[in-house]
């Protein structure tokens, strides 16, 4: 399963655009997204992120499926 | 009966407590978020805030829901701005509206305090220095559902 | 920095948040009193609002100073409306600045209770009966230094 | 010793003025102002009032003084 994953603030500047394609197997979890991006995320200096499906924060045990809007989430800094 | 935006425009407190206030409500409590001068002893010039806005939209609906279950069914108006802003802009105004002073007040303190801890919102903040800088201030508790990545 | 009165016009909490704020606070909460259209089931049509002018003003400078010293020098603003107010005129406005969300939301709860609890102001309730009635909700608070009447 | 005491809200409105004057021994204190004025507001329906001398609550202890400025305080009900 090919994802087009949404990317903002750090993660954003790191990857160079506001999304990027992943690649996963096709019954992967949201946990199998966060280790995918381990090792790039790590290796840019970034911080930890959380993964929101179809705009609602997921659980990492759920299961992505080819047409979710995925995306990585930064630590919020708002207000 | 309550309101929630992220908006491209500067922000007005005495709107936001005309749009919540009622004939039945006795209290209203805002809490304006400003851009300061300075963070953690650095000269701020400014700050950029992005949001994921659709998901920024829903996170704070689900937020003045949750502040209306657990404070008497207190009205809620929110407006977070983002763009670039100069010192002194407000970036977030939040207008909480009672019969009485205790669940606008608690409103208001639930709503800011969940508004920082699960809005998809950003800054990066200006430094006199010329330097920008992202601001992670909320690193562990941003990610209440999943694992963390690095 | 803080500034206090008790005046006969119409309050502004836009004014209010701009006397306060400053480059170095990134957060100005505020509490505007309302007056509202019940209370204790019976309709009310309006509200007198009188004063014991020069003790309220020294109470409520009092107050502000206690909270800047409890709340890391939050500067506050209040302003007290006295006189015959209809539903929906706001009674009381009290702003607080900090750098930090905490001391704001600290010391303006602070001041707000304060207020209610010592200063020298009353309210007579206009109900929609015709009648009229002092409220005397916090009675026995109201006398923190010297023994009760009656 | 004569006060004149000032009376707001609902004592001004019972008592029909905002100024009252009160014989005291020379020697009063608050606790004698307030025994004084309880017969009087018992009978006429009033809450339990504070006093404050010179613009600030007074001690019950507290003597009083000819040139005192003098105010019965009933119960608040600022905000």
């Amino acid at each position: 399963m090919q994802l087009n994953v949404l990317l903002f603030a750090s993660y954003a500047e790191a990857f160079g655009g506001s999304r990027m394609d992943i690649a996963l197997a096709d019954d992967a979890t949201v946990a199998d997204l966060l280790e995918e991006l381990q090792a790039m995320a790590r290796a840019r200096g970034l911080p930890p992120a959380a993964v929101a499906v179809n705009q609602e924060y997921a659980a990492a045990t759920r299961r992505l499926a080819p047409g979710d809007e995925v995306a990585i989430i930064p630590p919020v800094a708002g207000g | 009966m309550s309101r929630v935006a992220v908006v491209e425009r500067p922000l007005d407190v005495a709107a936001l407590v005309a749009e919540v206030s009622s004939p039945t409500d006795g209290a209203i409590a805002t809490f304006v978020g400003v851009v300061r001068d300075s963070n953690a002893g650095r000269p701020v010039t400014g700050i950029d805030y992005s949001a994921y806005g659709p998901m920024a939209t829903r996170e704070l609906e689900a937020i003045v829901a949750e502040a209306a279950a657990a404070f008497g069914g207190v009205r809620v108006a929110v407006e977070h701005r983002v763009g670039t802003l100069a010192v002194g802009d407000a970036s977030v105004i939040i207008a909480a509206s009672h019969a009485h002073r205790a669940d606008a007040l608690g409103g208001l303190g639930f709503v800011i305090e969940e508004l920082k801890r699960r809005v998809p919102i950003w800054k990066r903040e200006h430094y006199a220095d010329g330097t920008r800088e992202w601001v992670h201030a909320g690193s562990s508790r941003s990610a209440p559902l999943s694992g963390g990545v690095a």
